[in-house]
């Protein structure tokens, strides 16, 4: 039997299909996020931390709603491991808790100005809650 | 019916006999039946008139008979070549199997060739078969006179020919043909066009009637190897008879294999199957693939010409593509 | 030609301009844009968690319709392209992913034929670089903006993952500089073209999304941008609301202009 | 439940120079593949006569496979290339035959790519089990 | 009937620990033709051997299987055991039951099982040997070097010292290679022009070694000992053995606007040039791209000024045939391109460059004179960011980067640092590492220094974007240790481009039929035991060419090539592989078919007369092989419809019965 770290590691594993021990620690993604100076923990350490498992940690930092998926520490990445996917997929198993909805759509109105395009609305939506 | 007339042809190899240019002349003769023309070799003037047939049965092909006759002295020997013979004379000669010194061809044209099985679907003892207004009319000795359509028994190859232009003559009587755009692959893609359970079906039910005569061996103009793998203890598969249930196969296959790239496609393997399988449609499956992977390839067009089994070029489809290719016309 | 077209919920909203001149500058060059019947959302961002499979349908469903009319699927909005390219790709190369998005597909009202990724995705851009070709649209050009100096802003959802959108060098583009040189006016190349506008975090944290709006626009403006291009309305919108010293135009409008079927050609 | 596993036999032709180095790598890097698969040694991949091939279904086996050098790469310069060209018409004329043609297989593999052999022959293996036993191409009393 | 014996070796414990070695050769006992089966600890070891010698001479055997590790490994081995016994050589099998079985399966009973199987189709194999005897090839007394850096003149000048003549064929008008454009080497400090060059001179003044600069290899053909080789001398337009290399003409050319490569494009030549000072052979070269006369013929300045009467813009390339006994690639290396890594701004910014670039501004003959000068304003830098590992240890795209590491960007990093807090230390220098790799003689005390000394700062961590602001290089990059964003303000950032091998080593390797591993470094014959070697005899590599090296490694190399080179050209006559094809006359239709696929042109055809059963004779064109050329690849045999050409040592029965025993 998993225990609980373990059950999380494999599922973010899973969600994201991203294989953290291609990692070789150099730091490029963290170097190149343009969300750096907002998150708690940065993107090498989300690659780092979910291989070590500690998953719970990252889920309850705001650093999850930081990361702006702009894919540049995917792309730049010289070994391919995506850390933004991890972002993502420990995010996703935030919100995917109970009551766990970083945005509701009650709390839209307030955030909107004449121009907000809808894209953005939804955007957030598919980010932020489900 | 056939362009050039009996009497024709005769006088051209009398007339070669006469001024010393060839010793010897091959043509048809006939055997027990109308139906049953043979090879035969003429040396004189009196035995062609005598025996000397064309017909529309007068579909040998002498290619080998040739490459026997110009080892056999140093002088000439003259040969009446149809289009489709020429093809496969070229093709020995590309493989350096005679010299073509010593052979006079005299190209005649042909107008396609009966099969004589189809004849006989329709008709029983068989006495003659004449030629009027262009139907086949056979006198039988049951049901007397029967009348067919000429295109409904004529021979499969010649149904499909492929070209009535000679490749090769030293003299050509009548008038010169074109390279025809023939239908012979359709059978082929028909097969291919089969889930591959129906075509093991088939073939299975085609080959599993083979009882290793050699005749297709024997009669193949590409088949002229010194001596046979089949024949030969060093190849690991020699054996002259059917020895068990795979053996057909494996020498159907491995035949077909052998003449790739060299196979003009004469179809004289089908003509004399006695077992009737259909094994044309084996070479041209190789011939159709060679065409559509490695670009249109007559064997024997050309004297000389390098066959595509033995040449490459670095860009050629893998086998794998090569097999999804051939689902794509599926 | 006949493409099929996906508008996108912005084209149909905020962002009608982008849409509008899209389809004027088409007929022109002779593209058809065969708006697909009954288009969906396509979500605005793709979630690239493999087990995230309900809100990627209405892509595979704008790409199945394109498949069934034997045509490309075009985008103009630079997210519905990362979304439905994206999504395709995982179609094309996730077996277990296609093989959940059409169970949930074939329990659809009218179920289309299986989808496996057959159908090839074109952002409007690469319809004008690969179908219509910029030597082609040069010729079509009738008010060439001479002299214009140009930043185009790829931001990040044209380009990346740079692998699945195959749309250009992630590091360093050119289609939207050579777009803007066949239209007569002179590209501008700036190191922040392709970086984040930083507009997901708008309703999160849109101090810290103004900052990085401002290094894009500032960036342009130091190397003497006249003009901001995108193709997202969600980053001019982000752009302009951060407050770029520069105007943001989209590249249909510049384009349209080119064209001379926009009337308004004092586009500042 | 008892599940009467179906072990497939699996004929490997090998180049000497790079394939069948490329097994020995997949060898030193102790990376598994079944043991269904026997290599034959040959010296290029051009050595394989249609014949060995046929004799290999014959007597038995489930699978051939081919593996030689990249083309390009050949020992001896052209050797794969005519591999190549020979085995694409076989295939495909076993094909025609309607023999599967998951049981045929050309691979090319270089000495530097043992996980590319070991990855080739676990697929390989997978794919001709999942056909079964080869039953159109063998001969009944040479199988026990 | 064959008298087998049967060896089965338990490698220790690699192979007895998967497979039943008692049991294999037990089961291989009952095999038909085998008298004799045992195992052993080590068959290769003495006391292996001396059994199988012993067991040749005891009963009698006529040919023996070991089962063992891969013949690739022990062939040779056992077959000169044999050999030693009275046995012919070729009357050996190895069974491969390690690489191919105990170290791919896991458990025993699977594993035994195969063994037993691979052991029987040996043994089916030998059975049907025949015992072969190799024949002879003379040796052509003479060694081509490709490549003219530093690998090559130090293989060249090793050969041509121990009397053998060498010729170097350079693409460039000199040699040199990419030492030549280096300001100082690690961990020394020497000044690479000051060690190289007169190596160089060496090279020109020695009997033994022509150069054929500015000339490429265009065909080889042939085989270890007997290569013959094509030449093509590209038209440089100045006659070598006229020009004195006085330089009137460079200085006269009025095409003043050619990109100067030896400095990477960062100054200009003229068209007729010569590429640096100490060049060899110290020639001048009319660069037909640009020069005036050659493409409008109009001009003629350097024909003007040039009183040895050199130049003739009628030249034509030239094309020399040479036999060669031994070939050595020492092709070289380039960095890579930095096209594909822009978020580093090198296509934005001039003052964004390489390492090989930052080598040539520290370099007194580079384009600022040895000055460290920006090159888009030619001002002083003062702060300076390093990257590491640009391209290198990049798996994530094959078309960008190189999954390898360079192994020399550390070290030559460390040295760039170094030097330019040494002469200018008011200049602040980063260095960002992923690891500082620094195994070689003295270089992790040179690394420390740097630190230690000279105050570099290593930051371990990456840059992500380099942004051209005004005259700054805004650098954004991470501080892993600190877990800080750093931005830093730099006025030059120098890129460690990874290296790769020279474009020109793969149409060689296809030539000489080489292999090459996926990054097209050549491979060698054994990682570790023939490092020196190509597995195409007769071939050799020097230098960067089979992998990343740094210079000691280079030369030392280098130097292992010649040896292996003066090895195989002090022998007189080389013994063939006897695994050549064969045709039977009495099989063969002469049909050409088997010729037309031959690599080699090993097969002729002659008129022989057959006596026929009945008396007769009858003359038959067959094929004849000529077995000193044939290499033994088989190809004739299959394309030979009626089987008549066979392979020796693979014959179709052999191989047939490996099948048949397989599938039994």
């Amino acid at each position: 039997m998993l225990n609980k770290t373990e059950r999380q590691k494999e599922q973010i594993l899973r969600s994201s299909g991203v294989n953290p021990l291609k990692c070789m620690r150099c730091g490029k993604c963290s170097g190149t996020c343009p969300s750096y100076d907002e998150m708690e923990y940065h993107p090498h350490q989300f690659v780092y931390m979910v291989e070590t498992g500690d998953i719970e940690t990252l889920m309850k930092s705001d650093s999850i709603y930081k990361c702006l998926s702009c894919f540049a520490c995917v792309d730049r990445c010289p070994r391919g491991v995506e850390p933004a996917k991890l972002v993502e997929a420990v995010r996703l198993m935030a919100i995917r808790q109970k009551d766990a909805n970083h945005l509701t759509p009650n709390d839209i109105p307030a955030l909107l100005d004449d121009e907000t395009p809808q894209q953005l609305l939804m955007s957030a939506m598919r980010k932020y809650s489900k | 019916m056939q362009e050039i007339k009996r009497e024709d042809l005769i006088a051209k190899a009398a007339q070669l006999l006469a001024d010393g240019t060839v010793d010897r002349v091959i043509g048809w003769k006939k055997g027990e039946f109308d139906y049953d023309v043979t090879p035969a070799v003429f040396t004189t003037k009196e035995e062609l008139e005598n025996e000397f047939v064309w017909n529309d049965f007068c579909g040998a092909n002498f290619s080998k008979y040739i490459k026997k006759e110009a080892e056999k002295s140093e002088s000439k020997v003259m040969a009446f070549l149809k289009p489709c013979d020429t093809y496969s004379f070229n093709q020995l000669l590309t493989e350096y199997k005679f010299d073509r010194e010593k052979v006079y061809v005299v190209g005649v044209p042909c107008n396609g060739m009966l099969d004589d099985s189809k004849i006989k679907e329709s008709a029983s003892g068989i006495s003659s078969v004449t030629e009027e207004n262009g139907k086949v009319v056979v006198d039988t000795l049951y049901d007397g006179k029967i009348t067919l359509e000429r295109a409904d028994v004529l021979a499969e190859r010649c149904a499909n020919c492929k070209s009535k232009k000679h490749a090769a003559y030293d003299e050509l009587l009548g008038t010169e043909g074109e390279v025809l755009d023939s239908k012979r692959f359709d059978e082929v893609e028909k097969l291919e066009k089969m889930t591959p359970d129906e075509r093991f079906a088939f073939w299975q039910n085609e080959l599993s009637r083979c009882i290793r005569c050699n005749a297709c061996r024997n009669i193949c103009p590409a088949c002229t190897c010194e001596k046979c793998v089949f024949d030969n203890p060093a190849s690991g598969v020699e054996n002259k008879a059917i020895s068990d249930s795979f053996e057909e196969k494996m020498f159907h296959i491995i035949r077909a294999f052998h003449v790739v790239g060299r196979c003009t496609d004469c179809g004289e393997c089908s003509r004399v199957c006695p077992q009737n399988i259909p094994l044309h449609l084996l070479n041209r499956k190789f011939i159709k693939d060679i065409n559509g992977f490695y670009g249109e390839y007559q064997a024997g067009a050309e004297v000389g010409s390098r066959a595509p089994i033995v040449d490459y070029t670095k860009e050629d489809l893998e086998p794998s593509e090569a097999v999804e290719r051939g689902e794509e016309n599926a | 030609m006949k493409v099929s077209y996906f508008p996108g919920c912005t084209l149909r909203t905020k962002a009608k301009d982008l849409d509008f001149y899209a389809r004027k500058c088409a007929e022109i060059l002779g593209v058809e844009l065969c708006e697909i019947e009954n288009w969906q959302c396509c979500g605005a961002a793709f979630v690239s968690a493999k087990d995230e499979v309900a809100s990627k349908l209405s892509s595979v469903r704008a790409l199945a319709a394109a498949r069934d009319a034997e045509q490309p699927l075009v985008t103009v909005c630079s997210a519905c392209h990362n979304v439905i390219k994206q999504t395709n790709h995982a179609m094309q190369t996730d077996a277990e992913f296609a093989a959940k998005a059409n169970l949930y597909m074939s329990q659809d009202k009218e179920p289309t034929e299986a989808y496996n990724g057959e159908t090839t995705v074109y952002h409007y851009l690469e319809l004008l670089r690969d179908v219509v070709g910029f030597d082609k649209l040069k010729e079509a050009v009738k008010n060439p903006l001479t002299g214009k100096k140009i930043a185009a802003y790829y931001g990040c959802m044209l380009l990346r993952p740079g692998k699945v959108l195959g749309f250009d060098d992630p590091e360093n583009p050119t289609i939207i500089e050579n777009f803007i040189r066949a239209l007569g006016a002179e590209p501008v190349i700036y190191s922040y073209r392709n970086e984040c506008c930083g507009s997901y975090a708008v309703l999160e944290d849109a101090e810290a999304a103004k900052k990085k709006s401002n290094k894009v626009s500032e960036n342009a403006a130091d190397n003497g941008a006249e003009m901001i291009v995108t193709a997202c309305p969600l980053c001019k919108y982000n752009l302009e609301k951060s407050g770029s010293s520069i105007p943001v135009v989209y590249f249909t409008e510049l384009l349209a202009t080119a064209l001379g079927v926009k009337e308004d050609t004092d586009a500042e | 439940m008892q599940v009467n596993e179906f072990k497939p036999l699996i004929v490997a032709f090998c180049c000497n120079w790079c394939s069948y180095a490329g097994a020995d790598l997949a060898g030193n890097n102790r990376l598994n593949y079944p043991a269904e698969v026997k290599i034959v040694r040959v010296p290029c991949s051009c050595r394989v006569n249609p014949m060995f091939i046929l004799r290999a279904f014959q007597k038995g086996a489930d699978g051939v496979i081919l593996c030689g050098c990249h083309p390009g790469d050949c020992h001896y310069t052209s050797g794969n290339y005519y591999t190549r060209r020979r085995m694409a018409l076989l295939f495909s004329m076993l094909d025609y035959l309607g023999i599967e043609k998951e049981r045929t297989r050309v691979e090319w593999v270089s000495a530097a790519e043992g996980a590319k052999f070991a990855a080739t022959m676990n697929d390989f293996v997978e794919k001709v089990i999942s056909l079964g036993e080869n039953k159109r191409l063998e001969d009944l009393r040479c199988k026990k | 009937m064959q008298r087998i014996g049967v060896f089965v070796c338990h490698c220790g414990t690699n192979i007895a620990a998967t497979v039943d070695v008692k049991a294999v050769a037990e089961a291989l006992k009952s095999e038909p033709g085998v008298v004799f089966s045992t195992d052993y600890q080590y068959m290769c070891s003495q006391a292996g051997q001396d059994i199988i010698k012993n067991a040749i001479a005891e009963h009698k055997l006529t040919g023996i299987v070991v089962c063992s590790c891969s013949p690739r490994m022990h062939e040779n081995t056992f077959r000169k055991t044999a050999a030693a016994a009275g046995l012919n050589s070729y009357m050996v099998e190895i069974a491969n039951i390690r690489e191919q079985c105990s170290w791919v399966h896991k458990d025993m009973p699977t594993g035994t099982e195969k063994a037993i199987i691979l052991g029987k189709a040996a043994v089916a194999k030998v059975s049907l040997n025949a015992p072969l005897t190799p024949g002879e090839s003379p040796v052509t007394k003479r060694a081509l070097v490709i490549g003219g850096g530093i690998a090559g003149i130090q293989t060249a000048l090793d050969i041509a010292d121990a009397g053998f003549p060498v010729d170097i064929v350079e693409t460039k008008p000199t040699i040199g290679g990419k030492m030549a454009q280096l300001d100082k080497t690690f961990p020394t400090l020497d000044c690479a022009a000051c060690i190289l060059t007169p190596k160089m001179v060496e090279v020109a003044q020695n009997e033994n070694i022509r150069i054929f600069s500015y000339s490429e290899v265009t065909d080889i053909k042939g085989f270890v000992g007997n290569f013959d080789v094509t030449i093509k001398r590209r038209a440089r337009y100045v006659k070598e053995d006229l020009c004195t290399g006085c330089g009137a003409c460079t200085e006269k050319c009025p095409q003043k606007k050619v990109p100067n490569e030896f400095n990477l494009g960062m100054d200009n030549r003229r068209a007729i040039y010569i590429p640096f000072a100490q060049a060899v052979p110290k020639v001048a070269t009319i660069d037909p791209n640009y020069c005036t006369m050659l493409k409008t013929g109009k001009c003629g300045v350097c024909s003007k000024v040039c009183t040895a009467g050199a130049i003739d813009y009628q030249a034509k390339d030239e094309f020399v045939e040479e036999k060669y006994g031994a070939i050595v690639a020492a092709t070289g290396f380039n960095p890579i391109s930095m096209d594909k890594f822009d978020e580093f701004a090198y296509s934005q910014s001039p003052d964004v460059v390489t390492s090989l670039e930052f080598e040539r501004l520290m370099n007194a003959a580079g384009p600022t004179a040895g000055t460290l000068l920006r090159p888009s304003d030619h001002e002083h830098p003062h702060t300076i960011v390093f990257v590491q590992c640009v391209g290198s240890r990049c798996s994530s795209c094959a078309e960008k980067g190189k999954e390898y590491c360079s192994k020399i960007c550390c070290m030559y990093t460390a040295k760039h640092a170094m030097l330019t807090r040494d002469k200018y230390p008011d200049t602040d220098v980063y260095v960002f590492y992923i690891d500082v790799r620094t195994p070689g003689k003295a270089f992790d005390e040179f690394y420390r220094r740097a630190v230690e000394d000279y105050g570099v700062h290593y930051i371990k961590g990456m840059v992500g974007k380099v942004v051209p602001e005004g005259k700054k290089l805004k650098v954004q990059a991470s501080d892993l240790l600190a877990n800080k964003q750093l931005h830093i303000d730099a006025d030059l950032v120098v890129l460690a481009a990874a290296i790769e091998p020279d474009k020109s080593a793969r149409p060689l390797a296809t030539m000489l039929t080489a292999s090459m591993d996926t990054n097209d470094f050549f491979t060698e014959a054994h990682p570790k035991l023939r490092p020196v070697e190509s597995p195409t005899a007769g071939v050799f590599l020097s230098g960067t060419c089979q992998g990343p090296k740094d210079i000691p490694e280079t030369v030392s190399q280098a130097g292992a090539a010649a040896s292996k080179v003066i090895g195989l050209l002090s022998k007189d006559k080389l013994t063939g592989n006897p695994c050549v094809a064969h045709s039977d006359e009495n099989m063969c239709n002469g049909c050409s078919t088997c010729a037309n696929v031959c690599p080699y042109g090993a097969i002729t055809y002659q008129d022989k007369e057959f006596r026929m059963p009945d008396r007769t004779t009858k003359m038959r064109r067959i094929a004849v092989v000529n077995e000193a050329v044939c290499q033994g690849c088989g190809c004739c045999t299959v394309a030979c419809m009626s089987g008549a050409m066979d392979l020796k040592g693979f014959m179709n029965k052999q191989i047939m019965a490996e099948v048949d025993a397989i599938c039994k």
